[in-house]
Order: C-alpha cells, then sequence, then structure tokens
C-alpha cells in the first residue's frame, strides 16, 4: 500500500474524471437511479480526495501532464498543500450539501433532475480550478464554473433567481473575457501558458502589468470584491440553501485562489507596495460595507450573503500583509488569510444550510419570522449560532484563529490600520449576527406554523458549523498544510 | 508578420468598444451582443499578437476555437434565461436596472418600460 | 492575373461594404434580411477569390459551409422573428 | 490594403451593433459582423477558425438571436439605447474605456520577446499527437483537456436549458415556415449538409476543419429541420435523445482513461492508435455537439402564437 | 504526559461541556432528567474540583496542553490561584443550579436556559484553569456568548435592551482585550501564568509599551468587572432571572473579570513589575472611585436588584483595591474578598429572587414585614447584608481586615478612609432594607404573593441561600481554621507571589 | 493562354462589378419586392461570372464541382430568401399594420 502511494501513477485527474462521469450517469439515469448515483458518486470522490491526500503525504508537491505532454505544450495539473487542502475543503463541503439536497429538494422534484448533474460539473470545475496550472486551462475552468453555478442559481425557475442568475452570469462573463484578455496578452508576449514556467521568465513590462491588471480586474468581478459586489448577494441569497451553501462556501473563493496564485506565485515581484495596500483597500472596503449592508438586511438569506461580501474582504488584506513585510509577517499573514478562507467557507456554508432549515421551519424568510425559535432550538439554529461565532472571530472558533494570526502580522509589519479593519469589521459582524439571534428569543404569539425539519438538513448545517468551531481547536494541521505553499517558503 | 497587426489593434478597438456597450447598455440582449463583441475582440488579440511574434500558430488559433464555443455556449445560456426572464416579468432588463426608468415613466403600473409603444 | 484578383477583392469588399450600409440603413426589417442575405453571397464570392489568392485551399470549405447555412438566418427571420415592424417600414425606425 | 479595411471595417460595424436603436437592427448587423469575422480569421491564416465563425457565428449564433427576439414580442427599448443611462456611469464606463485603451494600445504596440517559440514545439511533436493537422493536435492532443472541459460547458449550458424549458412544448402552438419551395429544397439541402458536415469530420486530421466545425454544420441541419415544422428523429425518445447529448463527453472520457486504467497519464493516446483514437473521439464528439449546439436552440421552444401563454415549469408547492 | 494530570482539568470542563450538549439534546418537556443531570455534573465536578485542590496543595501539577498554531499554546493549568476560583465557582453553581431548578419550574425555554447555564459554568472553569493569556481570552469570549442568551432569557423588549447593552460592553471588553494580549504576544511570545518575571527582560525599553499594554488589558476586564465607568450594563442586566443575576454578580461574569485583573497584575507582570511601573496606584485609585460611586448609586436605588447590582459594582472592586496594595496583607485581602463576596453576594440575590418569587416584592418600601413573612430567606439576607457591610464574625469582615492592614503596610492610608466610608455608605444601603424586614409592620396585601410549600418558599429556593448564608457565616468564623478560604488565599500567597 | 486569362479577368471584373451595381441596385430601388428582384438576379449572376473565372485555375476537378456547388447553394438560398420573405411581406402586410403592440 505504501509503496503504491509513492510510486503508483498520481490518482488526481480522478478527481474530475469522477464528478464528471457522475453528472453523464445522473443525466442518462432516471430520477429514481439519480440519489444512488449520487452516493456512489461522492464516496469515490471523497476516497480519491482521501487517496490523493495521502499520496501527498508520501511523496509531496507535484505536478501530474495530462496525456504526457510536458509543458509548454501540454497541460499539468499542480499539487501542492495549498490546492490540497481546498480539495479537501470542496470535498468535504459538497458532499454536505449533496447530503442536504437530498433531502431538501424533495420539495423541488422538477429542479431535482437536474441539480445533479449542475452540482457535478460545479464540483469538477472547482476541482479543475484548484488544480489547474495553466492560464488557459483556467479560462475554461472559470467559465464551466460559473454556467454550473448560474445554472444552480436559476434552477427554481423563480422570478428572483432569474434575475440574480442572469445578473451573476454577466458579471461571470465580463470577468472572463478580462481574464482572457490577459491571457491573450501574456501568451502573445512570452509565448507559453504554464504559471509555474511562466514565473521563471515573467518580466516587468507594459504587456506584463496590462496583463495582470485585466487579470485582476475579472477576478475581483468574480470574486465581488467591493464595487463589483453586486451581483453576489441576490445571487447567494436566491438560490436554494444547499447551492447558497456551495456557492458562498467554495464558489466564490475560486477566484480569489486564482488571483493568489498569479499575483504571488506567477509574478511576485510585480507586486507594488501601493498596488497591495490598493488591493486591500478595496478588501477593507469591502468588510465595511459589506457589515453595514448585512446590518441593514430584513431577509435572513440576503443578510447571509452581505455578510459573504464582508468576510470576502477579509480575504483580500492577504495582499498587503504579505508584500513587502518581514518572512514572519508573511508566513503569518499566509497562514491566517488562508485558514480566514477555509473557515469561513466552513462556517458560511453551515450558515446557509441553517438559514434554509430555519426559514423552512418557520416558514417566512425575514428576520421577524425567527420570532420564537428559540423556544423549539432547531439544531438549526444551533447550527446557526456556531457558525455565527467564527464568522465574528470569537474564540474558540477557526475564524478566531485566522483573525489573530492576520493581526498578528499586521502588527508585526507596523500596518496597524489593518488591526482597525480586522477589529472593527469583527464588531460588525457581531452586530448583524446578534440580530439575528436577538429574534429568535423574542417569544411569538402564533408558535404553532413551527415545523420540525428533516433530521439530515439540520446535522448537515450542524456538522459544518461544528467543524468551523473545531478547526479553532484544530488549526496546527491545516496550518502546517498552508505553511508548505508559501510562496518563495521554506517548506 | 505586419499583416496581423491591424487586426490585433482592430481587436483592442473591438474590446473596449464592447465593453463600453456592456457596462453602458440596460438591455440584455444589446449586453449580449456587446459580449459577444468583446469576446471576438479577445480572440482577434489572442491570435493576432501570438502571430506577430511567432508566425502562423496553431495553439493560440485553438484556444480561440475552444474559446468561440464557450462563448456560443454563454450566448445560448444568457438567451435561455433572458426568455425565462421575459416569460415571468415581461422585461428585458433586470429589475435593478430598470428601476429608475419605471419612476420616470408615464404608466409605471404596466411595468413593461423596456417595451413600451411607440 | 493575381492583379485582377486582387482588384476584384477589393471590388467585391467595396460591395461588402456598401452591404453593410444597406443593412444599416435599412429601412424594413425585411431589407435588413435581404441584404445580409447578399452580404453573405458577398463573402462567399470573397472567400473564393481570397482561397486563388493565399492558395489556400480550405477556404473553399469555408465558402461552401457559408453557401450551405445562408438560408438559416432567414429561415429563423421568417420562422421566429416575425417581421413586427413593417408597418413602420416607410418612417425610419421609429421604435 | 484589404487587411486595413477589413481592420477598420471590424470596429465601425461593431460601433453599428452597440449603437443600432433597433434591436433588430443590431442583430442583423452583428451576423454580419460574424461574417467579416470569418473574413479577418481568413486574413489571420486561421481557416479553421474561419470554418467555425462561419458555422457557428454566421450561422448558429444569429439563429438564436433571432429566434429571441421573436419570443421577445417587444424588442425596442425606447428610443436611444444609450439615453436612459445614468451620467455618471456613461462618464464612468468612457473613462474606464479611454483608461483601457491607452493600456491596450502599450501593451500591443510593445516588442514582444516570447520565452518560448511554441509553434516551433507543435512542430516537433506533431509526428507524435497521431494528427497531421497542428490545430486538431493541439485540440485533441497537445492540449485535449481543455477541449475536454470545454465540451462539459457546452453541456452544463444544455442542462440549463433543460432545466429551465417550459413544461408546455407543444410543437403545434410555435410558428414555422411552412413553404412548398422550402420543403422541397431542404429535401437535398440536407442531405448535403450531412454529407459536408462527415467531410469536415474526416478532413479535420490533415487540414482545416474537425469536430466543432462539422458539429456546427450538422446542428444547423437539425436547426433547419425543426424549423421547418418537421420532426426530429428520435425526438419521442428521451432518453436517446440525452444519451446523445452525453455521449461526447462519455466517449471522450472514457477513451481517455484508456491509458490512465492501464498505468498510463489521463488523455495519453496508445501509441500506435493515437490518430484512431482521435478520429473516434472527434466522430462521437461531432455527432453529440451537434445534439448539444441544436439543443442549445431548441431549448427553450418557439413563441406561442396569440392566446397561448407558454405555461413555465413547476414550481414549488 | 498523557495520564490523569493531564486530563484531568480538561475533564472538569468536560463535565459541564457534556452536561450541556446532552441538556440540548433532550425534550424540553424533559425536566427530570434534565434537573439530574444537572446536578450530577455539578456534583461530580465539585469531587473533581476537591481532588485537585487536594493535589494542588500538596504540590501536584495539574496541565492540558496542546499546540492551537505554531508559537501559541492551549494551556489549561490549575494552579493555587486558579483552583481556589474554580472551587467558588464549582460549589456556588451547586446551589444557583437547585436554585434555578426550582425558580424556573413551570415556565418556558427551560432547556435553553439550562444548556446555556452549563456552557456558562464550562467558559469560567475554563478562565479559571487558562494557563497563558491566550486561553484566558478563549474562554473569556466564551464566557461573553454563553450569557447572552441568559440574559436574554425573558424575551422581552426590556430584556433584548439589556441584553444588546450587555454585548456593546462586553464585546467591546473583549475586543480591547484582545488587543491587548495579541501586543502583548507579538512583544513577548507564548505569556505562560506559571512563569515569573518573563516581562523584566523588556525593561526599560519597552517599559511605556508595557504600560499601554497593560491599560488595554486592564480596560478589556474591567468591563466585565463593571469598574466605573464601564460599568453601564450589569444594573441593566438585572432584567435576568434571579439565578442569572446571582450568577452573573457572584460567580461568573464580574468575577471573571475581577479574576483576569488579578492575573494580569500577578502572572503576567508579576507584582513587583507592576509596582515598579507604577501601575499599581492608577489601578488603585480607579477601584477606590469605583468603591465609592458604586456604593453611591446603591444609596439611591429603590428597586431591590438594582441595589444589589450597584452594590456588587462596588463590592467587586475590593478586589482590585486589594490587588493594587503592594504586600502581601492586601492580596490576601483582595483575594479573600473574591471568594466571600462570592458567598454573600449570591445569598443576596437568591433571597432577593425568592421575595420575588414568593410575595412580588420588588422595590424596597414593598419589604416591610417581609420577615414575618419569610424568616428563613430574611435571616439568610441578614447575615449576607451584615457580612456585606463587614460586621465580624461574618465572612466579609475578614477581607475588610485584611485589606486595611495591607492599606496600612502600603503606606496608602487614603485606602483606609475609602473602606471606612464604603462601609458606612454599606450600612446606610443594607440597614434601612434590614429595618423595614423586621421592624416595620406589613402594609396591606403582598403585591402578588404565591404559597409554595409549607415553609417561606418552596424547598429548593429557600434552601440555597441558606446554605451559602451559613457559609459565610462559617468562612467568617472559622477563618483560622486550615480548610477556610483564608487558609487556601494565604497558601496561594505565600506559595505564588512571595517566593 | 494569353486569351484564356484574358476571358478570366475579364469574368472576375465583371463578376465583382456585378456585385458592386447589384449592391447599389438594392439600395435605390423603392420597395421591398423590388430589392428582392434586383437582389436575386444579381448576386447570382455576380457569384457566377466569379466562379466561371476561377474555374480555369482549379487543379482537381472535385474542386470545380465544390465551386460549382457552391454557385449552386447561393443560387438556392437567394431564392428561397427572396420568396420567404415576399411570402412574409404579403402576408402581413395590408391586413394588420400596427397591430404589434400586443403583448
Amino acid at each position: 500500500m505504501l509503496s503504491w502511494l509513492t510510486e503508483g501513477p498520481s490518482l488526481l485527474p480522478w478527481l474530475v474524471i469522477l464528478p464528471l462521469l457522475w453528472s453523464i450517469l445522473s443525466l442518462t439515469a432516471g430520477q429514481r437511479l439519480q440519489p444512488l448515483i449520487a452516493t456512489t458518486a461522492v464516496g469515490l470522490i471523497l476516497l480519491a480526495t482521501l487517496l490523493v491526500l495521502l499520496q501527498w503525504l508520501q511523496r509531496g508537491d507535484h505536478f501530474y501532464s495530462l496525456g504526457d505532454w510536458a509543458v509548454p505544450l501540454g497541460i499539468r495539473l499542480r499539487l501542492d498543500g495549498l490546492a490540497l487542502l481546498l480539495l479537501l475543503l470542496t470535498s468535504g463541503i459538497t458532499s454536505v450539501c449533496t447530503l442536504h439536497a437530498g433531502r431538501y429538494l424533495q420539495e423541488y422534484p422538477r429542479a431535482k433532475t437536474y441539480f445533479w448533474p449542475l452540482l457535478a460539473f460545479c464540483w469538477a470545475a472547482m476541482n479543475v480550478i484548484w488544480l489547474s496550472a495553466d492560464l488557459f486551462n483556467l479560462y475554461v475552468g472559470l467559465e464551466l464554473l460559473g454556467f454550473s453555478a448560474v445554472g444552480l442559481v436559476a434552477l427554481t425557475g423563480e422570478k428572483k433567481a432569474l434575475a440574480a442568475s442572469l445578473r451573476y452570469l454577466y458579471a461571470a462573463l465580463l470577468g472572463s473575457l478580462a481574464w482572457l484578455l490577459g491571457v491573450a496578452l501574456i501568451y502573445g508576449h512570452q509565448g507559453q501558458l504554464d504559471i509555474s514556467s511562466l514565473a521563471l521568465t515573467f518580466t516587468d513590462s507594459i504587456s506584463g502589468q496590462a496583463a495582470l491588471a485585466l487579470m485582476t480586474l475579472g477576478l475581483l468581478l468574480k470574486m465581488a470584491a467591493f464595487p463589483l459586489h453586486s451581483w453576489l448577494p441576490p445571487a447567494h441569497a436566491s438560490a436554494l440553501p444547499p447551492v447558497s451553501a456551495l456557492l458562498s462556501g467554495l464558489v466564490a473563493k475560486a477566484a480569489f485562489y486564482i488571483l493568489v496564485r498569479l499575483w504571488l506565485e506567477m509574478a511576485p515581484d510585480n507586486l507594488t507596495f501601493s498596488a497591495a495596500q490598493l488591493l486591500g483597500a478595496l478588501g477593507a472596503a469591502a468588510v465595511f460595507w459589506g457589515g453595514w449592508m448585512a446590518c441593514r438586511q430584513q431577509q435572513l438569506k440576503m443578510l447571509v450573503a452581505y455578510s459573504t461580501v464582508a468576510q470576502l474582504g477579509y480575504l483580500l488584506l492577504l495582499f498587503p500583509l504579505t508584500t513587502g513585510t518581514g518572512e514572519e509577517a508573511t508566513r503569518l499573514a499566509w497562514e491566517g488569510g488562508w485558514l480566514q478562507l477555509t473557515s469561513h467557507a466552513l462556517a458560511k456554508a453551515a450558515m446557509f444550510l441553517a438559514a434554509g432549515n430555519l426559514v423552512l421551519a418557520m416558514g417566512r424568510p425575514d428576520l421577524p419570522g425567527l420570532h420564537g425559535a428559540g423556544r423549539y432550538l432547531p439544531f438549526s439554529l444551533l447550527g446557526f449560532g456556531l457558525a455565527g461565532v467564527s464568522l465574528m472571530g470569537l474564540p474558540p472558533s477557526g475564524g478566531f484563529m485566522a483573525k489573530w494570526l492576520l493581526l498578528q502580522s499586521a502588527l508585526l509589519s507596523g500596518q496597524w490600520w489593518w488591526i482597525l479593519v480586522l477589529l472593527s469589521g469583527s464588531a460588525l459582524s457581531a452586530v448583524y449576527i446578534f440580530k439575528v439571534y436577538q429574534q429568535c428569543y423574542v417569544e411569538s404569539d402564533n408558535p404553532d406554523r413551527f415545523r420540525q425539519p428533516a433530521l439530515v438538513l439540520d446535522l448537515s448545517a450542524l456538522a459544518l458549523a461544528l467543524l468551523a468551531l473545531a478547526l479553532g481547536i484544530l488549526s496546527a494541521w491545516p496550518q502546517w498544510l498552508i505553511s508548505t505553499a508559501l510562496p518563495g517558503g521554506a517548506a | 508578420m505586419n499583416t496581423f497587426l491591424p487586426y490585433t489593434l482592430a481587436g483592442g478597438a473591438l474590446v473596449i468598444l464592447g465593453l463600453t456597450g456592456f457596462i453602458l447598455h440596460r438591455h440584455l440582449i444589446r449586453r449580449l451582443l456587446a459580449f459577444n463583441l468583446t469576446g471576438s475582440g479577445c480572440f482577434l488579440v489572442m491570435t493576432g499578437l501570438a502571430q506577430q511574434g511567432q508566425g502562423v500558430d496553431a495553439v493560440p488559433q485553438a484556444l480561440v476555437l475552444t474559446g468561440i464555443v464557450v462563448a456560443v455556449s454563454a450566448t445560448a445560456l444568457a438567451l435561455v434565461l433572458i426568455r425565462r426572464w421575459y416569460h415571468l416579468t415581461g422585461l428585458t432588463g433586470l429589475p435593478e436596472d430598470i428601476e429608475p426608468e419605471l419612476q420616470q415613466g408615464d404608466n409605471p403600473a404596466e411595468g413593461k418600460t423596456q417595451g413600451a409603444p411607440h | 492575373m493575381t492583379q485582377v484578383l486582387w482588384i476584384s477583392t477589393l471590388l467585391l469588399l467595396l460591395a461588402l461594404l456598401l452591404g453593410l450600409w444597406r443593412i444599416w440603413a435599412g429601412p424594413g426589417r425585411a431589407d435588413r434580411m435581404l441584404a445580409a442575405q447578399l452580404f453573405g453571397t458577398t463573402g462567399v464570392g470573397l472567400l473564393l477569390l481570397l482561397a486563388e489568392l493565399m492558395q489556400q485551399p480550405a477556404l473553399r470549405d469555408v465558402a461552401l459551409v457559408l453557401a450551405l447555412l445562408a438560408i438559416m438566418a432567414t429561415v429563423a427571420f421568417v420562422a421566429r422573428t416575425q417581421p413586427a415592424d413593417h408597418h413602420s417600414e416607410q418612417d425610419h425606425d421609429a421604435d | 490594403m484589404i487587411d486595413l479595411l477589413l481592420a477598420l471595417t471590424l470596429p465601425l460595424v461593431a460601433l453599428g451593433v452597440l449603437l443600432a436603436r433597433e434591436l433588430f437592427r443590431a442583430v442583423v448587423m452583428f451576423i454580419a459582423f460574424g461574417l467579416l469575422m470569418a473574413l479577418v480569421w481568413v486574413r489571420l491564416q486561421a481557416p479553421d477558425l474561419a470554418l467555425a465563425e462561419a458555422a457557428i457565428g454566421a450561422g448558429l449564433t444569429g439563429v438564436l438571436l433571432l429566434d429571441a427576439l421573436g419570443h421577445l414580442r417587444q424588442p425596442h427599448p425606447p428610443g436611444q439605447p444609450l439615453r436612459s443611462l445614468l451620467p455618471l456611469l456613461t462618464i464612468l464606463a468612457l473613462v474606464l474605456a479611454g483608461a483601457l485603451g491607452l493600456v491596450l494600445l502599450g501593451a500591443l504596440l510593445e516588442p514582444l520577446q516570447p520565452s518560448v517559440n511554441l509553434p516551433a514545439e507543435v512542430a516537433l511533436h506533431i509526428e507524435a499527437s497521431g494528427v497531421a493537422h497542428p490545430v486538431t493536435a493541439v485540440l485533441l492532443a497537445f492540449r485535449a483537456w481543455d477541449t475536454l472541459l470545454e465540451v462539459a460547458v457546452i453541456l452544463v449550458a444544455v442542462v440549463v436549458g433543460l432545466a429551465l424549458r417550459f413544461s408546455h412544448d407543444d410543437a403545434a402552438a410555435e410558428s414555422r415556415v411552412s413553404s412548398p419551395l422550402l420543403q422541397g429544397m431542404l429535401s437535398w439541402l440536407l442531405p448535403l449538409m450531412l454529407l459536408v458536415a462527415l467531410y469536415l469530420l474526416w478532413i479535420g486530421s490533415y487540414r482545416s476543419g474537425g469536430a466543432f466545425q462539422a458539429a456546427a454544420v450538422m446542428a444547423a441541419m437539425l436547426v433547419l429541420l425543426r424549423l421547418s415544422g418537421q420532426q426530429l428523429p428520435g425526438q419521442n425518445h428521451p432518453l436517446l435523445l440525452r444519451a446523445g447529448l452525453v455521449g461526447g463527453l462519455g466517449t471522450f472520457l472514457l477513451l481517455g482513461s484508456v491509458q490512465l486504467l492501464q498505468g498510463g497519464a489521463f488523455l495519453a493516446w496508445p501509441e500506435q492508435l493515437a490518430g484512431a483514437f482521435i478520429l473516434l473521439v472527434e466522430t462521437a464528439l461531432t455527432f453529440s455537439l451537434a445534439l448539444l449546439l441544436y439543443a442549445l436552440f431548441e431549448a427553450s421552444p418557439a413563441p406561442a402564437r396569440k392566446g397561448h401563454p407558454p405555461r413555465t415549469g413547476d414550481q414549488p408547492s | 504526559m498523557m495520564d490523569l494530570h493531564f486530563w484531568l482539568p480538561v475533564l472538569v470542563l468536560f463535565t459541564s461541556l457534556g452536561a450541556a450538549a446532552i441538556i440540548f439534546w433532550l425534550d424540553e418537556n424533559n425536566s427530570r432528567m434534565r434537573s439530574s443531570i444537572n446536578l450530577a455534573a455539578a456534583g461530580i465536578k465539585i469531587l473533581l474540583v476537591i481532588w485537585i485542590l487536594v493535589g494542588v496543595s500538596q504540590g501536584e501539577v495539574y496541565e492540558t496542553r496542546f499546540t492551537l498554531l505554531t508559537g501559541i499554546d492551549f494551556v489549561l493549568r490549575a494552579d493555587a490561584l486558579g483552583v481556589m476560583f474554580a472551587g467558588l465557582s464549582s460549589l456556588l453553581w451547586l446551589f444557583t443550579t437547585l436554585y434555578a431548578i426550582g425558580y424556573l419550574e413551570g415556565t418556558p425555554n427551560r432547556r435553553r436556559f439550562f444548556g446555556f447555564f452549563s456552557l456558562c459554568v464550562a467558559s469560567t472553569l475554563g478562565i479559571a484553569f487558562a494557563g497563558n493569556l491566550f486561553t484566558f481570552l478563549i474562554f473569556y469570549e466564551l464566557l461573553t456568548l454563553s450569557t447572552y442568551p441568559l440574559v436574554v432569557h425573558k424575551g422581552t423588549d426590556k430584556a433584548l435592551r439589556a441584553g444588546r447593552l450587555y454585548l456593546i460592553y462586553t464585546l467591546g471588553g473583549g475586543v480591547v482585550l484582545l488587543a491587548g494580549v495579541l501586543w502583548m504576544h507579538s512583544l513577548a511570545g507564548d505569556l505562560s501564568f506559571a512563569a515569573t518575571g518573563q516581562l523584566d527582560a523588556l525593561l526599560p525599553e519597552q517599559a511605556s509599551t508595557l504600560k499601554w499594554i497593560f491599560l488595554l488589558l486592564i480596560g478589556g476586564l474591567a468591563v466585565k468587572a463593571a469598574m466605573v465607568p464601564l460599568h453601564g450594563w450589569l444594573p441593566e442586566a438585572m432584567v435576568a432571572p434571579a439565578p442569572v443575576s446571582a450568577l452573573l454578580h457572584a460567580v461568573a461574569v464580574v468575577k471573571a473579570g475581577a479574576f483576569g485583573i488579578v492575573r494580569v497584575v500577578y502572572d503576567v507582570y508579576g507584582i513587583t513589575l507592576s509596582y515598579q511601573l507604577g501601575l499599581l496606584l492608577p489601578l488603585g485609585i480607579a477601584a477606590a472611585i469605583t468603591i465609592l460611586y458604586g456604593s453611591l448609586r446603591a444609596l439611591a436605588q429603590q428597586d431591590i436588584k438594582r441595589r444589589l447590582a450597584f452594590s456588587t459594582v462596588s463590592q467587586v472592586s475590593y478586589i482590585a483595591l486589594g490587588i493594587s496594595l503592594f504586600g502581601p496583607a492586601g492580596t490576601i485581602g483582595g483575594l479573600v474578598h473574591l471568594l466571600h463576596q462570592g458567598l454573600m453576594k449570591v445569598t443576596l440575590f437568591f433571597c432577593a429572587g425568592n421575595y420575588a418569587e414568593t410575595l412580588g416584592i420588588h422595590k424596597i418600601q414593598q419589604l416591610n414585614g417581609a420577615g414575618r413573612r419569610m424568616p428563613g430567606t430574611s435571616l439568610a439576607f441578614t447575615i449576607g447584608a451584615l457580612g456585606m457591610i463587614g460586621l465580624p464574625p461574618i465572612a466579609g469582615f475578614i477581607s475588610k481586615w485584611y485589606l486595611a492592614t495591607g492599606a496600612l503596610h502600603a503606606d496608602m492610608d487614603w485606602v483606609l478612609l475609602v473602606l471606612i466610608l464604603s462601609s458606612l455608605m454599606n450600612a446606610g444601603y443594607f440597614l434601612p432594607l434590614l429595618y423595614r424586614i423586621w421592624f416595620c409592620p406589613q402594609q396591606g396585601e403582598w403585591p402578588q404573593e404565591r404559597v409554595l410549600g409549607r415553609w417561606d418558599t418552596s424547598l429548593w429556593l429557600l434552601i440555597p441561600p441558606l446554605v451559602t448564608a451559613s457559609l459565610s457565616l462559617l468562612a467568617g468564623l472559622l477563618a483560622a481554621s486550615d480548610f477556610s478560604p483564608l487558609a487556601w488565599v494565604q497558601l496561594v500567597t505565600t506559595r505564588e507571589y512571595l517566593p | 493562354m494569353m486569351l484564356i486569362d484574358l476571358l478570366r479577368a475579364l469574368l472576375l471584373l465583371s463578376g465583382a462589378l456585378f456585385f458592386l451595381v447589384g449592391t447599389l441596385g438594392i439600395l435605390r430601388f423603392p420597395d421591398t419586392p423590388s430589392r428582392i428582384h434586383a437582389l436575386t438576379k444579381v448576386d447570382n449572376l455576380g457569384l457566377g461570372l466569379i466562379v466561371l473565372g476561377l474555374l480555369p485555375g482549379v487543379e482537381h476537378w472535385p474542386v470545380a464541382i465544390k465551386m460549382i456547388l457552391i454557385w449552386l447553394l447561393a443560387i438556392a438560398a437567394s431564392a428561397l430568401a427572396g420568396h420567404l420573405v415576399v411570402r412574409v411581406c404579403r402576408e402581413f402586410r395590408p391586413s394588420n399594420a400596427g397591430e404589434q403592440q400586443d403583448d
């Protein structure tokens, strides 16, 4: 077994093949077979992820040349600690969402048929992006991800969902075009597309800068960074809960992941201090604006969606905190940034699932609809609460650990203004989350409409929330995983 | 290889025009057209620029072929959504964009601003 | 011979531009559609000329495909897009 | 001369598309734009792209757009398209576009110094790829991964279309052309299209042509069939149809995994059989992509006639 | 490593964490099961704490440690000071639980209440056993979170408002504390409470930085310790049910703040360093101001619980005052007051709850003649009140005595004046109550009388105050014995602060 | 040889001119049917001339067939297009002008 892990062929392509096979099968199979196929597929993908993890532990970072064509001609997949972290996260969250959806979608029989293939495509696209080391391949991956995400949002065919998905689609398309134009410039000037190879030859030129700027703009749009964020809240709020969870938890992170690969891996020398500060400022603006808007929302899911805008803002602080700061500050920020992504992914997925359950249980989508929820104390409430703890960055959650690292980094690098952003952002998130909590303690005049959600729904939300919480206690391992992928770092 | 330069520049111009149109237009199909123009511009830049440097190059051509197919899919997907949206609401723009016009229009109750009769 | 080909190509290109203007000017939907049809035919002619000029036999395939699919747009127009504005053919796209 | 003229025309047509007051005009301009693009690709020595543009850009996209126009009964926004905008946004967009234009101009005019000569690489390895045509080699050997995912992208678009399809899909309610001349012509046009499609598929291995172009022509055939109001063979076998839709991706995946299962790399073709495998994949892709492209068109059926509002799909209860 | 010494502190925490989990899982109406689990957990916890207590007194060390992030350890460590707080908490918890079971009988949302109640204990014990600043911070924030549901338990507008206020204060304080801890961490690394003199090396360059950090740390902690002007949340939080008030005031929240101050002064900075940096005097002055201000405000209150609340504001700062007196006597006075005040205040709140629950009495005027109607409760109340004033032989006297001695030792005579003034005011706001209870005749009907059993009130409600009252009496009477709080505090002081 | 080349040149140029004139023609004619008339005539003729002009330069006969096929296709397409568009115009014009404000 051990020799197979070190010697045997890498299992990386299976992480994409399996979800694609799943989608093909579930498109052809009848409705009755779909759950069976989904279960098997999820099991197999989880197994594959696990084996990939074991392989990585044995042999460390490695590349996989598709079709045995070496770069620059071919495309290769790249596995390092960061990609692995995201693969694991994706597998974990998506399988929980699958579990949740399996039960939740019983209310939407028509949507259900097409939900599974779209979910599988979405999964495949995410894995493509985490593994991809090729600029144009990333474009195709982004489109695949964007289309399947748009489809998932539009699935119910309701007015709101359609408007949101159209908005989402147009944002995604615009973002991809900006990316594509950047790729065109880079290819024209460099003659190759592989990120790791480009890192060696990337020169400081007008075209290089222009390409980076364009790609950054596209990615910022796709990750709903501050002034370009308006498509995100309606899309995430109007989708079905498992879809919202997936989108907010994972899909929104893809663009950020690529952004980091782009700047810190491909062209680290091109990131000037002021550019990094600008990115950080956008992040800070997102933190404040998203938080403020979340405080103003009256719909539960909109509140959660705006919180995503704010939380994604924290991620952008990674750039100013790793640019031109000392080695130690860079390490802390790197680890903190990715830990923030991890904990937010878990917490936000949990929160959307829980919010969906709460809406289902209370029969109303607005905040006052929660009156009296505390009386029944559904597990979803607990899930929501625990996820909220992580989002606020209160100990002992993963969010706290992440913010602690980011704070330390800011302190160490003397960029005290980010400390203010982090702390006041936490305070803002506390405001909107307690705004929800508070509703649950108000006694309701009509308690009879309460409807206990199925146990699976509750447990899936709770499981993710507990994971987000446990991340605070068990963050040493992910931290190590992240630290191995520090660009230009030791490991 | 100078034959390629005008097309590269034309591609750049297309990108700019398309982008401006994409931002400024409110009608969803018009925005879709703008998107397609921008896409064509990107494709031109991709092929033209690469071939300026290296002569006829199959790789960007293959990439653009992929890009064209993706663009068609995008167009079709958007049209599906637009039609469904139109059937549900009678609108050809997104509600957020139309709102201010609704308030200006004579007959906001009709809710079909974009399609107001002549 | 090559000069003749070039000149013909240029003339055809000119025709193409005129056709473009026709599409733009309309005035009616049917006119636009027909102009597009003519535009396509001109394109086929151009492609055939270019195939000879550039020594690219593959361009004849392009011309073939173009000629083959030339009818598509018109059929789609007739089948799906009702000429909703023919009453306005006289005025200049007033709606 | 030709190049300058074409290159100048292109932005002008684009401007026409964007500024056309009437949507229909914009769409027809756009169809013309597609045709011009085909010519441009010819001049850029990319006949593959010219083929694709002619088939997809000028053919299919145009049909899609015209069809959509028919759905939108009131497709004309009031007055000038640019009138109703916030002046601030307009200024902002123009400034942005200007800035982007300057940056792009700088980037495009910068001298190139590629660190890798990829065309040379392609020429070097084309022998091993199994096909003689470089574009096909890139698409189905060197960068087959992209192509595989791209097929998935189309499939996603189709799946979304299927998911949002109106449940009331009555062929009788849709308007179509019934002209004896058309019928008569189609009876020989359609087989010819099929023939041309197969021809394009076949020549793809040694010169311009290939699965996508062939599929586009074949899809056009299906669309024409549909527009003339005929039933497609196999239309009443949804399972068969779906199998056709996923067939291309499935075959690609399966054949791509042959070497993987024997311990090799994914998407590596067996050494002696590379050409055959690629042809096999291309054939499967052609038929499947044709169906997919057709399904993109078919996904939302024609507008119902007056008094027959289409019923929407089931809403959650 | 992985033996009992490692697991025991965790186990103590898990008794209440586990209880919370089970209670959340149980059905709302399964009150019998819930009560037994609650009491069993409280009992087991006391036994475990006693075990640790005995061990610590024999010099054993119980420590749980694992790495959370590189450079940051999670440490639970039972030292003498921590065990002291843990002992107080677990003891009072048992009685509060008993009391709460009786108090909340038949009301809705009990599952939620008891679940968070248990979480609260867990966090308090975490605070007691925290072995470094980071771990302390974790449990400190956790305490905020788990008390919020208790404060807003009633769900009325007033309760929600109080909850909001509570959150603004405590989370704000939490942020300030976090900033302090963070700064300290980047300056000095992982600050274990076990080591001493860690910061001495930083002198003299970092003296002013250290002062700023001290300000941040104490500022954050002072919110929970309700030091003026950060005390605003405490009187408002009175809307919560009586057991919650008892808990907030006597053990969990305010004591967590006070305990944190003790930790910062003694275990982070070290008393000597604090003295050298001149940090003690400002702390003492702040404490003195709080003491006087709290008493003054208490005099003006007409609502019993509000008067008690302001009394808490005043009394908790005795602890800080004791700490700020450089010298063992002051320390002893402060620390022992932490225990004594807990016992006495919990008694007072139990009694106030009893009056409200049984007779509907909320205002001081309504107390007339309550002594005859509820003699047991009134007896307990009297003992608590007299103890607060500092009358011998009740526990409060001991604390004040040591504080006075400490002040004299430290040559801070003005502290004596503060003590005397505050004692006078204590008498001023407690004696009228006692007078009304015992010597004024009843005036008309009780506002809302309920007959609960054949004693003054139900036994669930009566026994806890009686026990805690007698404990505070005993703590004073047997102060000289080996098992008194005083003896333990002396142990703590001699072992840890005067090596 | 010369003669053939001359003939070819003539064919090609006149074809191109036909295109140009045809395009101008549909600019000039007053109404849609007559414009259709112009269209169907002119482009077929123009393309035919061009194809004829190109044929002698072709090396293989299948290519020649292909080119003739292209021409035939173009004729058929324009004829059909004209027919369809005329029909549509006839169908809609007299009766119901201005009834498009349906929903």
